[in-house]
């Protein structure tokens, strides 16, 4: 009974923090939600059985990726200009046609997910298990992975190199 | 461990939440920035569901998957953030809005 | 000897092609040597074939090679020759070799001399290949051949817009007469299977009855060709504008040969038209009243020219009207005559042109009897014959007509009074030409008489037309014979007479002035209808009005191709849509993104309608 | 094997001619002329060594054997896609009429040009290959590639070597054709698929898809595809919006090739494929043909009479004229079918030289509108005198090959409807008023003191040669005219009894 507490609590928090990091001004704030919603998530994985994808939930997604971002965010160097444009950016009517779209396509979703019936699995799936279908039936899709993040790992070495090379250290230089 | 008996149907309206909200996300703002973050928030809510219905099925593809979306995001991440500094650069703002040469 | 003449077509066509080719660059004098040399030859080699062929009259056909062969239509480039052709062919290089030879001197001064008689040899071997062609498709030939000759004469000084414009309109209206002759044409071959014309006749007189209505179709299809290239009603007015031309173009083509190459076409298949007793009378009509048109419109011209061109169109009238009541042989008399003696007005006019420096209206003339003596002898015995004075020439041939047309059953003797009316006219107008040039005050010097390159045609051609009228003409082969009857005495004494009526009242009114007219031209009847005739009672007005300003119109509003307008709307219709769609192309990647969500909803609502198991 | 040889002479030759721009500037006309001059000869060559010239026999569509010349070669088997050319008269007529004007129209250009001369020779060069290529082209699909083969250089030449308005005219030359060449290809596809279903055997030869059974309603809506990429290109009333602006626009050689070749290509369709393929579909449809046909003729004409644009003036001419074609192809009878080859080879030579003349003049005035002409006689009386005869050789001047054409075709029709022969033969009057029109306006007139300061030139002595060599064949055709219809009239016969 406890568990089924704690997804609830989980899920609330997830949202929650998801809601305020898409509505934060502020980048790094916006960002630190965004960590609490992704640990958030984290801990449903742990709890229906999922110890690997929860592992790599937080190591990767929250831990790597997440840097990234609070690297360049430190890079662009926002500060307090920044979010005032944000703020008025974000204003209400504005929202008000994506809120209607999305209203009506999480209706929809709910109309599907509702024929959806049973619990999940009292069982937890291993690492071995998904290593052994990764290496297995999967193995093609891993080698296209792999390729993607070489793709990802030259692009943004490209994409970025050149800011560095022309833009940031010369600048820097001249400060 | 054991698992525990969550309906499957609410993990999936938690996962579809956070699909509709990160997906308003990406229509309200303008930085680039929230942009790709929200973009985030919706590859992880997929995530959610795949590894939800995984574990509803007891199979580990749900999270073989889940780590296929991991690589997408995180090469995503990698190229869009590089993709940000460029229109810092030439743009001199991170305002989606200015960089609409596609205009047709 | 016969087997060669189609040397005489080729002769003058070869000199047209030198000509052309060495594009003026021979000298003067050869340039006339051989445009009149040339017709010379062809003249000499009609003779000599004429007195073989009266030797041995005998219908002769030559054929050269087959035009074209498509299943049964095989038209050759064949000649036919044989009493009607002797004739003709004599007319077109007899009176050609003088028209040319008078033209050395009347062109002398012109810079295109070379493609002046290019022209001129070349229509004369059109016009010999329309006379001699053994089949429709070959006169057909001839026929568009002469056409174009006559364009290229009538507009040969090129420079001035007015001329470009009369030949155009000679050539146009002719081509509608053409177009019409053509379909008849279409319609012979395709009822009888042959264009040959002895072939067609006679099997035509094996198909059809007499009263038939396909012959009758034919008969007025081609009666249209007739019509538009002898200038008779409704198809006449090109003539006078074709003046524009140099006169002895005016004299060879618009008054001796090519305007009568109608009558020859209708003689040529009087076969046919015998078949077709409405047609021939539709003829007869057309005949009577072209002639009492122009005449009374030439009654009115001051232009010199214009008044001969007015009297070619009512004696060509006077021919329909003979062969429309069957006097064949009349007619082409009155062909030959009129030839002689219309060539000799024309070239006598042309004569007081190039003397007065290119001056047309009769009334600023006067008094030349004294200055031009061979030009005014001329001019007298070629309008007695024209106005059919006794023993003249011109006399004989209408005399003919006029008494063949009195015994045609029913509407004979009604055709013979309009006959006679025409006649006192024509000896009015062509008297009151000779009394206002010749006679009353100089009001003009001419700065010389005409040289012997003049004067010779015009003395040949003074005696064919005082002796052409015993002139007899080998057709009776050719023709049904006439019945051979006469009528009563007094109506050869009337048609002897009405001519003389119609010099006495020219002397009065225009010499002597014992007779004013001036009361009654001055009245407001008198006004309006002077203006009327004057006109040429309103046909050229009425043509423009109804043809001419319509088809301008027409081209000009269709200019602007009203089809396109369908495309520049399919156009116009895909131009609107990619602006819409590029309207949604706004470069907003949130606006980009929007629309995807909202495809996304659309498509999931769909998948829901239509297969919701599979959800 | 001739046949290939002949298109690809046409097609390497065009690649000489881009390369030898680097040698010499001047170089590329000169590979251009001779290339087209070899594969002239080297076409004549063979046909002279044909024993079977003399005798011809009909070409059956049951034995390609019966036919001058065959070649096949298998290309996409597994859809019965193979290299498949033939020769019959009315082909081998078309070929010797694309090469000689191939050869005229190289004379053309050849002071006009001046920038990029070896991409030009080059285009010019492809599309005969293209031409020839549809002319001789018995597989289907094979033809269709060619028949964009000769779209796409086209394209170039006006688009790149055209006047001030040339981009509009060559999109909407390329659209129109592009867009009724995409029916055609639905047709064909279609009709190699009711093929397929009746033999259960994938073809795309002429013999084999001749005599396809198939319903009537299918066999109607494939004539229509194939009848309307051919009249657009033929072009016919109300088809022909494209003709007046790209053959106005079209550099001169475009322009002759245009109006002498390209649009002898619709007409050769017609008659090769858009009737034999669907006789009894085709004969249904015979009486929308000539009223199109017959419009055409005198819609053309009126248009050509309000015209100031000389080169305007005569691309309405061609309207007009190629409505002939349509009405003789659809009287479908010997006598028709004989006027509209006729008239295919006559108004080839005539139009292309009145493009020339156009070309000309345009190259002396730098205009093209008549209404700043005038007396030109008097400058250049050659010129005018050349005109002259072209203008009345379009007029329909007996002893001139137009004249054959077009009496052949109205003789034919005659016999089928004589009212449509009556409205046609509007056409020879109005074809007068026009072309008599174009005369007045440019040649003669009073001479306009400011054109003698453009220091006008005659033709010289290579433009006074390619005028004699099209100024000979249309007398010839007028003349003696039996050699082309003995030529064609075996063609003709076969097809004939395709026909109920």
């Amino acid at each position: 009974m406890l568990e089924i507490t704690l997804f609830y609590i989980a899920a609330t928090i997830a949202l929650v923090a998801t809601v305020l990091a898409m509505t934060r001004a502020n980048a790094i704030h916006a960002l630190i939600y965004l960590i609490v919603s992704l640990l958030a998530v984290a801990v449903i994985f742990f709890l229906i059985g999922a110890p690997f994808a929860a592992a790599l939930e937080i190591v990767i997604y929250a831990g790597a990726i997440m840097v990234l971002f609070v690297f360049v965010i430190m890079m662009l160097n926002l500060g307090e200009k920044g979010d005032q444009q944000e703020r008025h950016w974000l204003q209400p009517k504005i929202w008000i046609g994506p809120a209607l779209l999305v209203t009506l396509l999480f209706i929809e979703l709910l109309y599907v997910i509702a024929r959806v019936e049973g619990p999940v699995s009292v069982t937890s799936v291993s690492a071995k298990e998904v290593g052994l279908s990764l290496f297995g039936p999967y193995v093609l899709a891993v080698e296209i992975a792999s390729m993607l993040l070489l793709a990802g790992l030259v692009g943004s070495f490209h994409l970025g190199r050149r800011y560095l090379d022309r833009d940031g250290i010369e600048k820097e230089g001249e400060q | 461990m054991e698992g525990l008996n969550v309906p499957l149907n609410h993990i999936l309206l938690v996962s579809s939440l956070l699909f509709a909200i990160g997906m308003l996300g990406l229509m309200i703002r303008r930085n680039i920035i929230f942009i790709l973050m929200s973009l985030e928030v919706m590859l992880n809510s997929a995530a959610l569901a795949f590894v939800a219905a995984g574990a509803h099925w007891g199979q580990p593809d749900g999270q073989v998957v889940f780590m296929l979306i991991l690589t997408v995001a995180a090469a995503e991440v990698a190229v869009g953030l590089g993709l940000v500094l460029q229109v810092q650069k030439r743009f001199k703002t991170l305002d989606m809005d200015h960089a609409n040469r596609m205009r047709g | 000897m016969l087997e060669l003449i189609w040397l005489i077509p080729l002769i003058p066509l070869c000199s047209s092609l030198l000509l052309m080719l060495t594009a003026g660059r021979l000298p003067r004098l050869l340039i006339g040597y051989l445009g009149v040399g040339s017709v010379g030859i062809a003249a000499l080699l009609t003779l000599a074939a004429g007195i073989h062929f009266m030797a041995n009259p005998e219908p002769f056909e030559l054929t050269l090679w087959t035009w074209m062969q498509v299943g049964n239509f095989a038209p050759g480039v064949a000649f036919y020759f044989d009493g009607l052709t002797l004739v003709m062919m004599s007319v077109i290089t007899g009176v050609g070799f003088l028209i040319h030879l008078f033209s050395t001197e009347f062109m002398e001064k012109d810079t295109s001399y070379a493609r002046y008689f290019a022209y001129l040899n070349m229509f004369v071997a059109a016009m010999l290949i329309l006379v001699m062609a053994d089949n429709l498709l070959l006169l057909y030939l001839g026929w568009e051949g002469v056409g174009v000759c006559s364009y290229l004469l009538v507009g040969f000084w090129y420079q001035n817009s007015a001329n470009g414009q009369s030949a155009r309109k000679a050539f146009i209206v002719t081509r509608i007469g053409d177009t019409a002759m053509a379909l008849g044409l279409f319609l012979l071959f395709t009822e009888l299977g042959t264009l040959d014309i002895q072939g067609m006749v006679a099997m035509a007189n094996e198909t059809w009855q007499v009263g038939d209505s396909i012959p009758l179709i034919a008969c007025l299809l081609l009666l249209g060709g007739a019509v538009g290239k002898s200038a008779q009603l409704p198809l006449h007015t090109w003539l006078p504008d074709a003046m524009a031309g140099p006169t002895p173009v005016s004299a060879l083509i618009h008054a001796a040969t090519m305007v009568t190459a109608g009558v020859y076409l209708i003689a040529r298949t009087h076969g046919l038209f015998l078949l077709a007793p409405t047609a021939m009378m539709v003829v007869a009509i057309i005949g009577i009243a072209t002639s009492l048109m122009a005449a009374f419109t030439a009654l009115m011209q001051s232009d010199i020219k214009r008044i001969l061109a007015y009297s070619t169109i009512s004696q060509i009238g006077y021919m329909f009207l003979a062969l429309g009541v069957g006097a064949w042989t009349a007619g082409i008399f009155h062909l030959m005559t009129h030839a002689f003696f219309k060539a000799l007005l024309f070239l006598g006019s042309g004569a007081i042109i190039h003397c007065l420096h290119h001056e047309h209206n009769i009334f600023k003339m006067g008094g030349l009897r004294r200055k031009m003596p061979v030009t005014f002898w001329s001019f007298m015995i070629g309008s007695a014959a024209l106005a059919a004075l006794p023993m003249t020439s011109g006399f004989f041939s209408k005399d003919q007509i006029l008494l063949e047309a009195y015994q045609l059953p029913g509407m004979g003797p009604w055709l013979w009074l309009g006959g006679l009316l025409g006649a006192l006219l024509t000896a009015i107008y062509s008297f009151r030409l000779v009394f206002v040039v010749f006679f009353g005050k100089a009001n003009t010097e001419p700065d010389r008489d005409t040289g012997w390159r003049m004067a010779v045609p015009l003395t040949v051609l003074c005696a064919l037309s005082l002796i052409g009228g015993y002139f007899i003409i080998p057709v009776e082969a050719v023709f049904p014979a006439a019945s051979g009857e006469h009528p009563a005495h007094w109506v050869e004494y009337v048609s002897i007479s009405v001519p003389l009526i119609g010099l006495l009242l020219a002397y009065l009114i225009f010499h002597s002035r014992q007779l004013r007219v001036d009361g009654l031209v001055g009245s407001r009847v008198g006004q309006l209808l002077r203006r009327f005739w004057f006109s040429g009672w309103g046909i050229d007005w009425l043509y423009d009005r109804l043809f001419v300003r319509p088809y301008y119109e027409l081209s000009g509003m269709l200019k602007s191709e009203p089809v396109d307008v369908i495309y520049g709307l399919i156009v116009a219709i895909n131009q609107t849509l990619n602006q819409w769609l590029s309207e949604a192309q706004t470069g907003r990647m949130r606006w980009y993104i929007a629309s995807m969500v909202f495809g996304l909803v659309v498509l999931i609502s769909l998948a829901l309608q239509i297969s919701p198991e599979v959800l | 094997m001739v046949m290939v040889n002949l298109i690809l002479i046409l097609l390497v030759g065009g690649v000489l001619a881009l390369l030898s721009e680097r040698l010499d500037e001047n170089m590329p006309r000169k590979v251009a002329l001779g290339v087209v001059v070899v594969d002239l000869l080297y076409f004549l060559n063979h046909l002279l060594a044909m024993p079977e010239l003399n005798q011809l026999q009909a070409p059956l569509a049951s034995d390609p054997s019966t036919w001058l010349m065959h070649f096949r070669a298998d290309w996409i088997p597994a859809f019965g896609v193979s290299i498949e050319l033939a020769l019959d008269g009315i082909s081998m007529l078309m070929v010797l009429l694309t090469l000689v004007l191939g050869a005229v129209a190289v004379s053309a250009s050849w002071t006009d040009v001046t920038v990029r001369r070896g991409f030009f020779e080059a285009n010019l060069l492809w599309t005969l290959a293209g031409v020839l290529g549809v002319f001789m082209a018995l597989d289907l699909f094979l033809f269709f590639l060619f028949w964009e083969v000769m779209l796409i250089p086209m394209y170039f030449l006006i688009a790149i070597w055209g006047h001030e308005n040339r981009g509009y005219a060559a999109m909407k030359f390329f659209i129109f054709t592009q867009a009724s060449g995409l029916l055609m290809l639905v047709s064909i596809l279609t009709l190699v698929a009711v093929n397929h279903s009746a033999t259960g055997q994938w073809s795309f030869s002429y013999f084999a898809l001749l005599n396809t059974p198939m319903a009537e309603t299918t066999a109607h809506w494939l004539m229509v595809g194939f009848f309307i990429a051919f009249v657009v290109k033929l072009p016919v009333f109300p088809f022909h919006t494209w003709l007046p602006d790209a053959h106005t626009q079209a550099p001169t050689a475009g322009s002759v090739i245009l109006a002498g070749i390209l649009l002898k290509t619709g007409a050769y369709g017609l008659i090769r494929f858009a009737v034999p393929l669907f006789p009894d579909a085709a004969m249904d449809f015979s009486y929308v043909a000539m009223v199109l046909g017959a419009a055409g003729v005198v819609y053309g004409a009126v248009l050509a009479f309000a015209q100031t644009d000389f080169k305007r003036l005569i691309a309405y001419s061609s309207v007009s004229h190629m409505g002939f074609v349509l009405l003789g192809v659809y009287a479908w009878n010997e006598l028709a079918l004989q006027g509209a080859v006729m008239q295919m080879v006559a108004h080839g030579f005539s139009t292309a030289a009145l493009f020339m003349i156009a070309g000309s003049l345009q190259e002396r005035l730098h205009t093209r509108d008549m209404r700043e002409m005038g007396g030109l006689w008097h400058y250049m009386p050659r010129m005018g005198a050349v005109a002259m005869f072209f203008v009345v050789a379009s007029l329909g001047l007996p002893g001139l090959g137009n004249f054959v054409a077009e009496f052949l075709v109205l003789l034919g029709l005659f016999k089928v409807d004589p009212w449509m022969t009556a409205i046609a033969a509007l056409g020879l009057i109005t074809g007068a008023a026009y072309s008599l029109l174009l005369m007045q306006r440019s040649f003669q007139g009073e001479p306009n003191p400011k054109l003698a300061d453009h220091g006008l030139i005659d033709f010289g002595g290579r433009e006074m040669l390619t005028m004699a060599v099209m100024m000979v064949a249309l007398i010839g055709l007028g003349i003696y005219p039996q050699p082309v219809l003995d030529l064609a009239q075996p063609v003709l016969q076969s097809l004939l009894e395709v026909t109920p």
